[in-house]
């Protein structure tokens, strides 16, 4: 159960510093960088469940952040209902689109689920860009009022910052409940082997489409925020580039690893900012930066920090810590099937 | 306890198991033999509900579980072990056998997120349980070590640990002995006595007769998907049939 | 953090102001973003190397800082808030409607101005205080462009126009315009320009139905591909352009001439018979090669920002966007067919730059001028 | 019923195109178990090489698309060996992630060398055949006849010599090929090779229909994945198949449904498919 | 024929063998033992040179072949039945047979030779011959890898383990022909759980512990060894 932030008092401090921030500087940029940047992590969080813990490597997630964002914008301007029951529309609306996509799409396995669902996320896109009577296609969807909960309003950008920060540490604080618990484990058990855990009377479907539904949910929500916040939306941003853009997010900080979506969402997004001054550099300096972070930090940010804890720890091996009967050993290798054919 | 009617099994056009019947009795040992390709394991696959059978009828202690996916099968007490050794690679051992007893607790994410008593409780059973038949297979002192750094002996051990964690009436193994040499397979074989002792039935596919003969109350032969005998090993071991297709003249030398 | 430094000069101080500009630099629409930068920056030189304007006291010279956003909404919101945080900008450009919807939804809070290159008319209906649209609305064309064609070659139209939201909105006022002349419509296809990897069966589908004018337009290069399959299937009639394809772009890759009979657009911009156009022409000449030619996008965004640098002046201030957009149409006056490539007559009271856009269409393997009502 | 065959042949055009390029990713996918996504960029340098040979250094347009597919073999060994060998033994997603590298590198790189505009790839067969009331340029029947021609040659390499079965070997077990003494890193380099001449050459039959440009890949690439799953992923024949189902698919839906939905239908085709048979069309039977 | 001399290997950190000395000489039948994760596919994986040892030599016919490639050194006449089988398991039975002919490939009637001779050996395999190898019973793929192996004609063959999953009577008759392969002037080195049977038909013999080699001798003195007895063979 350890990872590289043991202490609650890490977490405690992080939170407090986020707090502050606003309070610190008024740079509309800056917290503006940091507000996409915790909408983003709340998405990729909810990849790292179904793609990092259980194994399924879903490519749709980009898709479901549009169902989310399309919904609250749609409920808020067309059905001009309010920001809290739009937001808790849109979410539940996300889970059920994912549970249904989730019953079909989880009987495939490995890369065959991962295209299945790239092509998922590519419907829904063209959906939202076609359907224009509802979605009003390519123009976009003008006109998302400033939210509202009760007579506050959320115009500002700090109110805006603390009203996502409250979600992302809800989201995260979930995300750990459920890894460290027998769901979480269950789920690492399919993504090691979905036949020993079928032995072991655990109903795999089930649990992946569980899974699958909660990693729905998060984007939905990251989407719904996200609507709330920018008040425009276009179809772009279900597009697949945004996918990647997550995976990538996750690989870098981390794949199943609790803090990796946060490390290393915001840690990219950061540089992609700093790259921005390259211009058409940019990419080609960061394409090959990209294949050397996957080529020398296969684990990640976080999964590399938990591997030198641990090799740290296994010198300790033979006195276990008494008090912590849920060690976790290191990350997996694979996405799936790390068994161990003897 | 378990009981098959004709069971059949074909893949295209070839019938892997072949109209078996077969009776595993409650509290026994019981083993399956006979050469490689018989349809042993297909066979398991199909009591345990890996595979649905192409037809037949299966019975478990009377009531009919003929197509109960495997999961099913598993919650009804019948538990298996691979013939390839599965566990969870890179995980510690005690985290091997905690998943081992979620089948038996009820809690969900809900649970598990607001962290309720009924979760609690869930969750120590699960670990408590997990102890447990880890002191029961004798492997106590590897709890936290990760699997992939145990050796493939202990491994077999923690896979039985993990069936036995799942509170089944049943326990099928696959070849359990495969692999390991003389003396731990007779520690093996030790254990295998003890579940027994502790009440539970047991169905052991193996090639090492030597161990089957002395461990197991009845023994049937599979050749080519049907069964060709059944019977205690004495009559087994006389039984020119079997001999022929299966045992061989070596088997002689080697087991008496 | 490096706009407005003020450094040490004769009478007032010399100063930096940045312009920015948030538009596509990779991705499917890099050119199009290109273009556009290509005509702001040209301004940009041109004035500070002029001696740069004279706001108040100080000298001030312009800077241009662009970001990319790949054509997206979300990413023009974050690039503008950059810009105007980080390098103080008032002005910043945007190449999509996307894009300024985006930067409405804060700017007047925000206090930047938004210089929109779309003629889209949504963003000027949405009465922003602080956005000037650029180019002209799209509906000054379909009924001349209608007319001429029908009277040449006859009342039955089939559409092939891209899926993007631009050539939807063409094609519903087009087919508006074409109906109420008492033409037919007698087959719509539309295909996605950008992405298609042939256009021939859409071209055969529409075909099917023998129309004797085909409706086509996105960007000019897959429009000319479109008219080359059309020819390549054996079609005869004339073809409307809607305006985001150009005529002088198309000639080029259909490479005979003789393709081009009976295609009626809008007149490149390059041909207006102006001095500033004539200027302009040979210095982008000088800059990008002989044989480029300047498109509409370029010239637009060249004198929007002699317009934009004009406000400041009158304005006497950099910094506040709405005095700046006060005086635009002061600015816009002043800017004589000489100074500038597309001549601009004011502002619109929408927020819109006065234009004259005019059409040409090939006739007997001549181009010929066609007059166009005024936009407003 | 014109417009049918007119149709038909349409079809089989882009369904060329789209075979070429997804066998390249499917043979890749069997070695390497790699989704490949930088393939479509590997097929828009192969068009934009060829234009350059016949723009810049007046080649001719058979020798220019020679030069190509060569060129594009040595980036593609290139790729094998610096980017995706040493990312063997790293989990899959990696390989996949810095396949996506590999994609924004190659688009940016491009654009910095050759500029964003469209350029416009002339071939000699600008001809228009009139058959039995069908049109069809003569550039369009060289797509088909070429295409058919390189793909029945493929597979007369992978099932009559040695060295193709050594490919399929690799892709069931590469220690095992190993063992057998098979050079598996070399035939993982033919296998990046042959993918990225098939890009190529795809490429450059297929530009002169259409214009060259930066991202002319991307969709290319996304439809090729479409057809791979859909055939099965790794399975020869289903690339093939599926390149010309789908493109049928997309020329016919585009005339009876509305070709702004065609690309709809296409995914929605493939969901359908796979709901019914999870593994592809052409899926090989394994325990 | 092949000698290890002070071989370790390593697997990261791990160190899996400790200086390795180890002989075969022409024409010997060796036995490798040892208990599970001893090393013993450590040391063949190694020969194999799909593992760079750390330390020390590998030399083959006087060659030194520790740096080798995997393809070299088969080419060079070495042939293992790997641990796990490694087969091409959506390739026909007879196809993974005939790559395993890969070396010789040039030489069609040789190869053909070669399939008369292991479908003699393994009847079973000639019924099962078009059909897919992952599809065969555990047993049954087992013997397409020694059957492939021996498509190599090496001339040191090195099985790790033939004889896991195998019933009696196939056992049995493996031993047999291992026998009469080495009898054939094939040298082998052979891992076995089945000390026994190993023993009757090896000449020589190792005993593996924890990466060391701890035993050396014939196999006449090994099986006598008391505590060989008592590990390895069992009662
Ligand atoms: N999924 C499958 N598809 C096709 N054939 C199969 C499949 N599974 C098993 N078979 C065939 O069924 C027969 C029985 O296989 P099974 O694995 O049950 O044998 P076994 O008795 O367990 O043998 P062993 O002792 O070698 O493990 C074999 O001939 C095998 O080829
Ligand atoms: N890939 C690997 N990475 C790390 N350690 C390994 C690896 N493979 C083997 N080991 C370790 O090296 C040691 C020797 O393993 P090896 O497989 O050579 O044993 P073995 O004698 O063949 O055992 P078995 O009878 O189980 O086949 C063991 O402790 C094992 O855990
Ligand atoms: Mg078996
Ligand atoms: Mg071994």
């Amino acid at each position: 159960m350890k990872s590289f932030f043991p202490s609650k008092w890490v977490a405690a401090l992080l939170l407090v510093t986020a707090i502050a921030i606003p309070l610190l500087t008024s740079n509309t940029y800056y917290l503006n960088m940091l507000i996409m940047a915790f909408i983003w992590t709340i998405a990729v969080s909810g990849m790292n469940i179904i793609a990092g813990y259980t194994g399924q490597l879903s490519l749709a997630q980009a898709g479901f952040f549009g169902i989310g964002a399309y919904s609250l914008g749609l409920l808020m301007t067309k059905a001009e209902m309010s920001f809290l029951a739009s937001l808790a529309i849109a979410v539940a609306l996300t889970g059920i689109i994912g549970a249904v996509v989730g019953i079909i799409s989880l009987r495939l396995k490995g890369h065959y689920f991962a295209i299945f669902s790239l092509c998922v996320g590519v419907i829904i896109l063209l959906v939202i860009e076609k359907w224009e009577s509802l979605t009003e296609g390519i123009r976009g969807l003008l006109g998302i009022p400033i939210p509202k909960i009760g007579s506050f309003e959320f115009a500002s950008m700090s109110s805006q910052y603390y009203l996502i920060l409250f979600f992302l540490v809800l989201a995260m604080f979930v995300n750990q409940r459920i890894v460290r618990s027998l769901v979480g484990r269950t789920f690492i058990s399919i993504r090691n082997s979905e036949e020993l855990a079928e032995a072991l009377g655990i109903n795999v479907m089930r649990n992946k489409i569980l899974a699958f539904v909660h990693s729905t949910v998060l984007a939905g929500l990251a989407g719904a925020l996200y609507a709330g916040y920018i008040r425009f939306l276009g179809p772009d941003i279900a597009s697949v580039e945004h996918t990647f853009d997550m995976l990538l997010y996750l690989l870098v900080g981390g794949i199943s690893t609790l803090w990796g979506p946060l490390v290393g969402t915001t840690l990219v997004m950061i540089l992609m900012q700093l790259l921005q001054s390259w211009q058409e550099y940019r990419m080609i300096f960061f394409g090959p930066l990209l294949v050397l972070i996957v080529m020398f930090l296969p684990y990640g940010i976080m999964g590399a920090l938990n591997r030198l804890k641990t090799k740290r720890d296994s010198r300790l091996l033979s006195t276990p810590d008494e008090n912590a009967p849920f060690q976790r050993g290191v990350p997996d290798h694979r996405l799936a099937g790390g068994e161990i054919d003897a | 306890m378990l009981k098959a009617e004709k069971l059949t099994k074909s893949f295209g056009g070839n019938k892997a198991v072949n109209e078996v019947d077969f009776h595993i009795r409650k509290g026994e040992i019981t083993a399956i033999i006979g050469p490689n390709g018989a349809g042993k394991t297909t066979f398991f696959n199909l009591i345990s509900g890996f595979h649905q059978p192409t037809s037949g009828r299966l019975l478990l202690e009377g009531v009919d579980v003929t197509k109960k996916p495997s999961y099913r099968m598993a919650k009804m007490g019948v538990a298996r072990t691979f013939q390839t050794t599965k566990l969870f690679a890179e995980a510690t051992v005690i985290d091997n056998l905690i998943v081992g007893h979620r089948l038996r607790t009820k809690s969900g994410l809900m649970g598990a997120v607001i962290q309720s008593k009924r979760y609690k409780r869930d969750e120590s059973a699960c670990i408590e349980k997990a102890l447990q038949v880890l002191d029961f297979v004798g492997a106590s002192d590897l709890a936290y070590r990760p699997v992939a750094s145990i050796s493939q002996e202990a491994q077999k051990r923690v896979a039985i640990a993990l069936a036995l964690a799942t509170n089944p009436k049943l326990v099928l193994l696959d070849e359990p002995a495969a692999g390991i040499n003389a003396d731990e397979t007779s520690g093996l074989a030790d254990l295998i006595k003890k579940m027994k002792q502790a009440g539970l039935t047991v169905c052991i596919i193996e090639h090492k007769m030597q161990m089957i003969m002395n461990l197991a109350d009845r023994i049937m032969v599979l050749n080519q998907g049907t069964k060709i005998a059944e019977g205690t090993p004495a009559e087994i071991s006389q039984n020119e049939t079997v001999i022929e297709a299966y045992l061989g003249g070596a088997h002689h030398a080697q087991a008496h | 953090a490096c706009g407005n430094q003020p450094t040490s000069g004769g009478g007032g101080q010399t100063k930096v102001v940045n312009i920015g500009w948030s538009g596509p630099q990779s991705g499917g629409a890099a050119l199009y973003g290109k273009n556009t930068l290509d005509g702001l920056q040209m301004a940009v030189d041109d004035i500070n190397a002029a001696g740069g304007i004279q706001v108040g006291k100080d000298k001030v010279t312009l800077k241009l800082v662009p970001l990319d956003d790949k054509y997206a909404p979300n990413e023009t919101a974050t690039n503008a808030r950059r810009l105007k945080t980080e390098h103080k900008a008032t002005i910043i450009f945007t190449p999509h409607s996307g894009g300024v919807f985006a930067m409405q939804t804060f700017n007047a809070q925000e206090k930047f101005l938004i210089a929109a290159y779309t003629s889209e008319p949504k963003v000027t209906e949405a009465k922003n205080p602080l956005t000037v649209r650029i180019p002209p609305r799209y509906d000054t064309y379909p009924k001349p462009f209608s007319e001429e064609m029908m009277k040449r070659f006859g009342k039955k139209v089939a559409l092939v126009p891209g899926t993007h939201q631009y050539a939807k909105d063409w094609s519903a006022i087009f087919k508006k315009t074409w109906t109420e002349l008492g033409g037919e419509i007698v087959a719509e296809n539309p295909v996605d320009y950008n992405k298609e990897s042939d256009f021939a069966p859409a071209v055969t589908k529409a075909l099917a139905a023998k129309p004797d004018v085909l409706f086509v337009g996105g960007a000019s290069q897959p429009t000319a591909l479109v008219i080359k399959a059309a020819r390549d299937q054996g079609f005869k009639g004339g073809f409307i352009l809607m305006d985001q394809a150009k005529v002088e772009e198309i000639e080029p890759v259909l490479k005979d001439p003789k393709m081009m009979e009976g295609v009626i657009g809008v007149m490149p911009a390059s041909q207006l018979p102006n001095e500033g156009t004539k200027k302009f022409v040979e210095s982008y000449q000088k800059k990008f090669g002989a044989d480029k030619i300047p498109t509409s996008e370029v010239s637009y965004h060249y004198s929007a920002m002699f317009v934009f640098a004009k406000a400041m002046e009158l304005a006497g201030t950099t910094e506040d966007a709405a005095a700046i957009r006060a005086k635009v149409n002061e600015a816009a006056k002043q800017m004589t067919p000489d100074k500038i490539p597309t001549p601009v007559s004011g502002l619109a009271e929408d927020g819109a730059l006065i234009t004259e856009p005019k059409a040409t269409t090939m006739k007997d393997g001549k181009y010929i001028e066609i007059p166009l009502p005024v936009s407003k | 019923m014109d417009l049918f065959f007119q149709q038909i042949v349409n079809g089989l055009v882009l369904g060329s195109i789209y075979s070429l390029v997804a066998l390249g990713i499917t043979l890749i996918y069997g070695i390497m178990h790699l989704p490949n996504f930088a393939h479509g960029h590997l097929y828009m340098l192969g068009a934009y090489l060829t234009f350059l040979m016949m723009t810049l250094y007046g080649f001719s347009y058979w020798p220019a698309i020679l030069v190509s597919v060569a060129a594009l073999v040595v980036i593609g060994m290139l790729l094998e060996r610096l980017v995706f060998r040493p990312l063997q033994n790293a989990p899959h997603i990696n390989m996949m992630i810095a396949a996506v590298g590999v994609m924004l590198f190659i688009e940016a790189t491009a654009r910095k060398m050759w500029g964003s505009d469209y350029q416009r790839l002339d071939s000699p067969y600008d001809g228009v055949i009139n058959l039995f009331g069908l049109t069809i340029t003569e550039q369009r029947l060289i797509v088909i006849v070429s295409a058919i021609a390189l793909m029945v040659g493929l597979n007369l390499f992978l099932k009559r010599t040695v060295i193709g079965s050594t490919i399929e070997a690799m892709a069931q077990n590469r220690e095992g090929a190993f063992l057998v003494g098979i050079n598996a890193n070399k035939v993982s380099l033919l296998t990046f090779a042959i993918a990225s001449g098939l890009a190529a050459a795809a490429a450059s039959l297929a530009a002169p229909i259409n214009l060259v440009y930066p991202s002319m890949g991307a969709m290319v690439n996304l439809k090729a994945f479409v057809i791979i799953v859909l055939g099965g992923m790794g399975s020869i024949p289903g690339a093939v198949l599926g390149g010309y189902i789908l493109g049928l698919a997309e020329s016919m839906s585009g005339t009876y449904i509305n070709s702004e939905y065609k690309d709809l239908a296409a995914f929605v085709l493939l969901v359908l498919i796979l709901t019914v048979k999870p593994t592809g069309l052409f899926a090989k039977e394994a325990r | 024929m092949l000698k290890l001399i002070d071989v370790s290997v390593k697997y990261g950190s791990f160190k899996a063998l400790h200086s390795i000395n180890l002989e075969i000489h022409a024409g010997e039948l060796v036995v490798l033992l040892g208990a599970n994760g001893a090393g013993k596919s450590t040391i063949f994986r190694t020969i194999s040179g799909l593992l760079k040892p750390t330390n020390g030599q590998v030399q083959f016919m006087g060659q030194s072949i520790g740096g080798w490639s995997p393809n070299r050194i088969v080419k060079s006449g070495i042939a293992q039945c790997p641990e796990g089988r490694k087969l091409f398991p959506e390739m026909s039975v007879l196809k993974n047979l005939v790559l395993g002919g890969y070396i010789h490939r040039k030489d069609k009637s040789a190869i053909a030779r070669s399939l008369e001779h292991v479908f003699d050996l393994f009847p079973v395999l000639y019924d099962k011959k078009e059909q897919p190898a992952g599809s065969l019973s555990g047993g049954q793929q087992q013997m397409v890898a020694i059957a492939r192996a021996l498509m190599a004609r090496p001339k040191l063959l090195l099985l790790d383990e033939p004889s896991v999953g195998l019933a009696p009577l196939v056992v049995e008759q493996m031993f047999l022909t291992i026998e009469k392969i080495n009898r054939d002037g094939t040298g082998v080195l052979l891992a076995e759980q089945n000390a026994f049977a190993a023993l009757q038909i090896a000449h020589r013999g190792y005993i593996i512990e924890n990466g060391h080699l701890v035993l050396e001798g014939t196999s006449e003195t090994l099986r006598d060894n008391e505590e060989v007895r008592r590990a390895y063979i069992g009662a």
